[in-house]
């Protein structure tokens, strides 16, 4: 006890009165009034919360939330200091170019020049197949649009990737192996319907802290409202849970089948539905099977929960007890992020978590869904929604399927069978290639020199003399800046006009707000222009600007599922936002997919409530999967499981929030997380320097001591630029997604 | 017993004086402000007797204002509060 | 090139102490605990040391003391009762300082010689008084350790503490303001009048009549009349002849013995009674303790 | 002002015997590895030399390591960080960024070192410090709002004291 009961009223009663005072805080902050407020979205994760941007002398001068957009005006941290960020001093003001071996400053001409010159050399001498563009989740819906039809239609390379690849190409795998579209069917507004939460491998606190107080308010506003959190770590999110599975790392698989085995074991499973809307499918040889229903039962019998318990570590009731809450609620929303989605069974763990809302028919309607969280802003609206990954075109469609590939020729006014019909690398494949197969390099609004897993084995690839890199970049401090060949200074966020979609497919519009520093551009008018000097078809990149390109997009995406025609600049100028399906402009955006009446993809004809259409045969498939382990188990050796993530207040790769001085003061440098016994074990006090040595290399990081990583495990966060914990981390990848598993690789871990 | 917090305001020059013929008192903690020049003090006491406690500090020489911040009574209710 | 004699090896130790404790706060700011603290009390490789006063004013105060301070305290004044209070002559970096600036003021001819006897026990009736006053004080009020205020080596090692760790330490001002007094007035007042830290080591050596002490052989005496080299060589003004006021001041420190070696030996160290007996000493071919150095 | 009490290290007496005892050796100051501790430098001769942490410079981190070597119990030796009882910290709830309403912020919670103990988020929502708070001042030092105080143990718990509010 830090002091007996009167003492913390008499604290509390000095308090009371020094707070009249404004004791220690000497002056109030001077309240800046702003000039002008400009609406926008926040630039950091996937929630998409939508901000106030107030500007004074044409600099932001503060951030607000917006009130009419889905987070009600509430803003976490980050995005309630952006203006740190957006002012910072190591903004990139010029474009830089390196001449013996340090970036020196240069002119646009020169660096585009250069840039396009070397394209065209490598596309001469090697073909498409030797250039690459690696785009992000944080750039605009317009700038990926435009870079991968520059790349795809206009070079014919389909060497399209980006960081979704390492964020949520496995969740893409799950919706589309599992309802044939991509994109979560439900909407934020389930949270407030839902009454009970199943949440895996997501520390929904920290990294989605505006869903996560929304999802809390649920729980506080009704006592009924279960929480159910399957993490390894006892999370802050995991404290407000009313059943928490510290389950071992990797054992997922082997849990979600077991509480499908207790669902249909205690006939708490939906027959009416899935026996209408669902077929039951494995992989046979490599190739989709059709199965029934007792062959899915089958399959389950060998997941018992005392078995699965086994496997996962926790006891066999909490797993009959996860099972009879989800299956028991009135409705069920689940919510998953990167534990479930950086693994090397990403996508059958997304399936396993569909296959549970389908058997329960807990889906589809309010408050019932499965929903995948994002960590970028602009991932699902800027990248999956446009294709922009290696093996995907525009609207869900597939570079290996001939109908897709002409029906983008069509629609791109190419010839017949001129697309390129080889996906190109995923990102892995392509950073292992840079400087070999890959000799030119375009990379824009992200830092893969910290944010590859494995990173050593890359940013070898990176110092090649034989590869030419190009960046898009708006901080002079970014990593990546140290492997460039050209940088080009971007605009940043509010500094130029266009689209994000955030996780629940909202589309906002970012307005511009203020000038970009210097001579920094908006990135759609760097690749205007560079694809102009290597020879792209004018014809194919008709755009002035990011509204042209919008416009473009737009009336394409009338051609698939992902119809937001009716989403026109005027109108996203004016709301906070509109979820697709909108095929109309007088269409309010759809909350529910694949159900009738909801959704303006189903016909309103439909025979049946729902309709998942993105299948041939309108049923949504439930997966038999079974239990693998992770590419990379612990052992003798390295006998500790280390897992990676991110801390509140820091966002990804700290580019940005490191540019926040209330942040870099509350975390300035990583960390390790070690569980208190462990800790006892090895002699290893708070504060200490603990060493940790994978087979890929070692860190020193200081030991937090606590209750938070089960026994075994060791968390550390990879926001910290003199700390890359991705020196450690595995690069195996998902078959399917090819996600790498960031979050499971052995460690040893010893006191340094 | 209560427990209360007054805020007692005073002049800049007074301060030292007012604090000191404060600092007197067993009953109270006293916690000296310089801008806005004032104190505050933490008192326990039985609250029937805190109205008189607030007319002390008033007739302190060189007190301006007396303002009452907290108060807390919760120990003295005991099983009363209960009823 | 003769052998370093004793005053060399005296400074050389009073100089390692001091370079010692400047650099102990450093060496514990690159991660090296193996010692630590300063002159009032400090932990060198798990034993302690300490200011004897520092410790005796805790306990007067608080009324109770750790078995650590205790030991720290009890083995310097195991030295002191032994060797006599050789701290202030061969650890105390006031002490190293005080003798500098004497010696700088002495050859720019200041006030000099010797100090009468009433002075030097005036001088340490104001010590004692000071320290006895301030532990009443302290005992009677539960007082701060105030005396540690007025701890000149103290302030030495503090100032390094300081400089590592950041912060500022005024009363270094006083201390060199003192020693500018010193120089003008070419006394050692510090050490001589003032210092209370010397009182108990002076005390305990009082207290052990087989204490290290001087002594004087008349009969050796070789400096002619009106010429007394030990007296000039003792920088705090005491008549090495005269055993009836050494003990309030002297701190054993030698430099009296060394002026006399060449002349004729008359001062010797002993352990012992200064018993009648031994007013002839033996001389070292007898098995005396004083080697005859050279 | 506020500070004229000092935020004392972990595992300190209460003022009054903690100031009877304290040397001013200095040896909790040079084991501290961050540097959080200081030492009063102002006239006062009390307090002169004593260490002090002020938590908007650098908090302490509750590493334990000063109260055992400390030679005269000043800083009782204390090594679990529950029981080093220097202070309480307060909000502010009129600044608090997540009790105004419109940011979510809970880095105090985050980086409290008894995290969950001292600093719980009620319902996930509020952050709350309890009575198990041991006054370190991290959350102080990282509150983006200024809107945490840490109250030095000694300035409530010594009320009689005749050497509280003696550095005035």
């Amino acid at each position: 006890m830090g002091c007996t009961r009167r003492e913390f009223i008499k604290y509390s009663a000095a308090m009371a009165a020094l707070t009249f005072l404004g004791y220690g805080c000497g002056r109030k902050e001077a309240e800046a009034t702003p000039d002008t407020w400009v609406k926008g979205v926040c630039r950091f994760c996937g929630t998409g919360c939508g901000v106030m941007v107030g500007v004074r002398n044409g600099k932001v001068a503060m951030v607000k939330g917006d009130p009419n957009n889905h987070n009600k005006g509430m803003l976490c941290l980050k995005g309630a200091l952006l203006a740190s960020v957006i002012n910072s001093p190591d903004r990139l003001t010029t474009p830089l170019i390196r001449k013996g071996g340090t970036l020196v400053k240069a002119t646009w001409e020169e660096a585009l020049d250069l840039t396009a010159t070397r394209f065209k050399q490598t596309l001469e001498q090697f073909g498409p197949k030797a250039v690459a563009y690696y785009g992000s989740g944080q750039a605009l819906t317009e700038e990926s649009y435009l870079a991968n039809k520059i790349f795809k239609a206009g070079l014919k390379s389909n060497n399209v990737d980006g960081n979704p690849r390492l964020c949520m190409a496995s969740a893409v795998g799950g919706y589309v192996s599992t309802f044939g579209k991509d994109e979560p069917m439900g909407s934020y507004e389930d949270m407030d319907s839902a009454n009970c939460f199943f949440i895996i491998g997501s520390n929904t606190s920290e990294c989605h802290p505006i869903l996560f107080r929304r999802l809390a308010a649920r729980k506080q506003s009704d006592p009924s409202v279960k929480i159910i959190v399957v993490d390894p770590r006892l999370t802050n999110t995991a404290r407000i849970a009313d059943l928490h599975l510290p389950v071992v790392p990797g054992t997922d698989l082997a849990l979600m089948n077991a509480m499908a085995h207790v669902i249909f074991n205690e006939e708490l499973d939906d027959s009416k539905f899935h026996g209408k809307y669902v077929s039951f499918k494995a992989m046979v040889d490599g190739k989709p099977v059709e199965k029934s229903l007792e062959d899915y039962r089958t399959f389950l019998a060998d997941y018992t929960p005392e078995k699965a318990a086994a496997i996962c570590s926790v006891p066999a009731e909490s797993i009959v007890q996860a099972a009879k809450l989800f299956a028991n609620s009135s409705a069920t929303m689940s919510l998953w992020c990167m534990g479930l989605n950086q693994r090397i069974q990403g996508v059958w763990a997304n399936n396993l978590v569909h296959n549970l809302h389908l058997i329960t028919g807990k889906i589809c309607k309010p408050g019932s869904t499965s929903f995948s969280l994002t960590g970028q802003p602009n991932a699902c609206g800027g990248v999956r929604d446009t294709g922009s990954l290696a093996h995907l075109l525009p609207g869900g469609r597939l570079i290996a399927n001939q109908e897709h590939r002409n029906q983008m020729e069509e629609i791109w006014g190419l010839p017949k069978d001129s697309l390129n019909p080889a996906p190109g690398l995923f990102t892995t494949a392509m950073f292992a290639a840079l400087g070999d197969t890959v000799r030119a390099m375009l990379v824009l609004c992200t830092n893969p020199a910290q944010s590859l897993p494995n990173v050593k084995k890359y940013t070898a690839n990176l110092k090649k003399s034989t590869k030419f890199l190009a960046i898009i970049e708006a901080f002079a401090d970014a990593e990546t800046l140290k492997y460039a060949d050209v940088v080009f200074p971007a605009a940043f966020w509010c500094e130029r006009e266009g689209v994000y979609g955030s996780g629940e497919r909202r589309y906002c519009l970012i307005e511009k707000a203020v000038a970009s520093p210097g001579e920094a551009r908006p990135s759609v008018n760097i690749l205007l222009d560079l694809a102009t000097r290597m020879g792209v078809d004018p014809k194919l990149i008709p755009f002035k600007n990011s509204a042209d390109i919008w416009e473009e997009w737009r009336e394409i995406s009338a051609k698939s599922a992902y119809n937001f025609k009716g989403m026109t600049r005027e109108r996203l100028r004016k709301t906070s936002g509109l979820l697709w399906p909108c095929p109309t402009e007088d269409h309010p955006g759809t909350k529910i997919r694949y159900s009738r009446g909801d959704d303006p993809m189903v016909p309103a004809d439909h025979p049946d409530k729902y309709f998942f259409y993105g299948n041939p045969n309108g049923r949504a498939n439930v997966w038999l999967r079974p239990h693998k382990p992770a590419a990379e188990l612990p052992d003798a050796e390295y006998p500790f499981i280390l897992t990676t993530g991110r801390v509140i207040d820091q966002w990804h790769t700290g580019t940005m929030t490191n540019k926040v001085p209330e942040i870099r003061k509350a975390f300035p440098a990583a960390f390790v997380e070690v569980n208190q016994e462990d800790a006892k074990r090895l002699g290893i006090a708070n504060g200490d320097n603990v060493r940790l040595d994978t087979r890929r290399g070692s860190l020193v990081l200081s030991a937090r001591v606590g209750e938070v990583c089960r026994p075994g495990l060791v968390f550390a966060p990879f926001y910290d630029a003199q700390k890359l914990v991705n020196e450690l981390t595995v690069d195996a990848v998902d078959e399917a997604s090819k996600q790498p598993e960031f979050k499971i690789c052995a460690v040893r871990v010893s006191k340094a | 017993m209560a427990i209360a917090s007054f805020i007692i305001h005073t002049t800049r020059q007074d301060l030292a004086g007012v604090k000191a013929s404060l600092s007197q008192r067993r009953d109270a903690t006293i916690l000296p402000w310089e801008s806005p020049p004032c104190l505050v003090a933490v008192i326990e006491r039985p609250s029937k007797e805190l109205e008189r406690v607030e007319r002390e500090f008033k007739a302190t020489p060189g007190v301006l204002s007396v303002a009452t911040a907290y108060l807390n009574i919760e120990d003295e209710l005991g099983g009363e509060g209960a009823k | 090139m003769t052998r370093p004699g004793p005053a060399f090896w005296r400074r050389a130790s009073q100089t390692g102490v001091a370079l010692a404790m400047a650099g102990v706060p450093f060496a514990n700011l690159f991660g090296l605990h193996g010692v630590s603290g300063n002159f009032l009390a400090m932990d060198v490789f798990g034993l302690p040391l300490g200011d004897p006063l520092a410790a005796v004013q805790v306990l007067a105060s608080a009324g109770d003391i750790t078995g650590r301070v205790a030991l720290g305290a009890g083995l310097a004044l195991a030295l002191a009762l032994v060797l006599g209070p050789v701290f202030c002559s061969y650890a105390c970096p006031y002490g190293l300082l005080s003798e500098l600036v004497h010696a700088r003021s002495r050859r720019s001819g200041h006030l000099m010689g010797r100090l009468a006897d009433t002075a030097v026990s005036a001088g340490f009736r104001v010590r004692a008084g000071a320290v006895l006053a301030g532990l009443i004080l302290l005992a009677v009020f539960g007082l701060p350790p105030l005396l540690n205020l007025l701890s000149m080596p103290a302030y030495y090692s503090r100032l390094w503490q300081h400089v590592a760790l950041g912060g500022v330490l005024w009363p270094v001002g006083g201390a060199v303001l003192m020693l500018a007094a010193e120089w003008r007035l070419g006394k050692r007042l510090w050490c001589g009048f003032a210092c209370p830290q010397s009182v108990l080591l002076h005390l305990m050596a009082r207290l052990n009549p087989w204490r290290l002490r001087l002594v004087h052989a008349p009969e050796r005496c070789a400096c002619a009349k009106g010429q007394s080299r030990c007296v000039a060589a003792c920088s705090l003004g005491l008549d090495p002849r005269r055993p009836e006021t050494l003990p309030l001041a002297c701190n054993n420190c030698g430099d009296c013995r060394t002026a006399c070696l060449r002349p004729g030996q008359a001062l010797r160290f002993r352990l012992g009674r200064p018993d009648a007996q031994n007013a002839v000493l033996p001389g070292p071919e007898a098995g005396g303790l004083d080697k005859r150095p050279e | 002002m506020i500070y004229e009490q000092m935020l004392r290290p972990p595992g300190a007496r209460g003022e009054r015997e903690f100031l009877k005892r304290c040397i001013q050796c200095g040896q909790c100051g040079q084991i501290c590895p961050y540097g959080s501790i200081v030492f009063e430098a102002g006239f006062n001769p009390e307090t002169f030399g004593t260490p002090r942490i002020a938590p908007r410079r650098v908090p302490c981190y509750l590493c334990m390591r000063c109260p055992p070597v400390c030679p005269t119990e000043a800083l009782l030796p204390v090594t679990a960080m529950a029981r080093a009882d220097m202070g309480i910290a307060r909000i502010d709830k009129s600044r608090c960024y997540t009790y105004e309403g419109s940011i979510f912020c809970k880095t105090c919670h985050e980086k409290c070192p008894l995290r969950n103990q001292a600093i719980v988020m009620e319902k996930g929502l509020f952050p709350v410090i309890t009575e198990a708070c041991v006054g370190c001042g991290v959350c102080e030092n990282v509150c983006p709002r200024k809107a945490i105080l840490t109250i030095p143990k000694a300035r409530l718990a010594a009320a009689r004291d005749r050497w509280d509010g003696g550095g005035a």
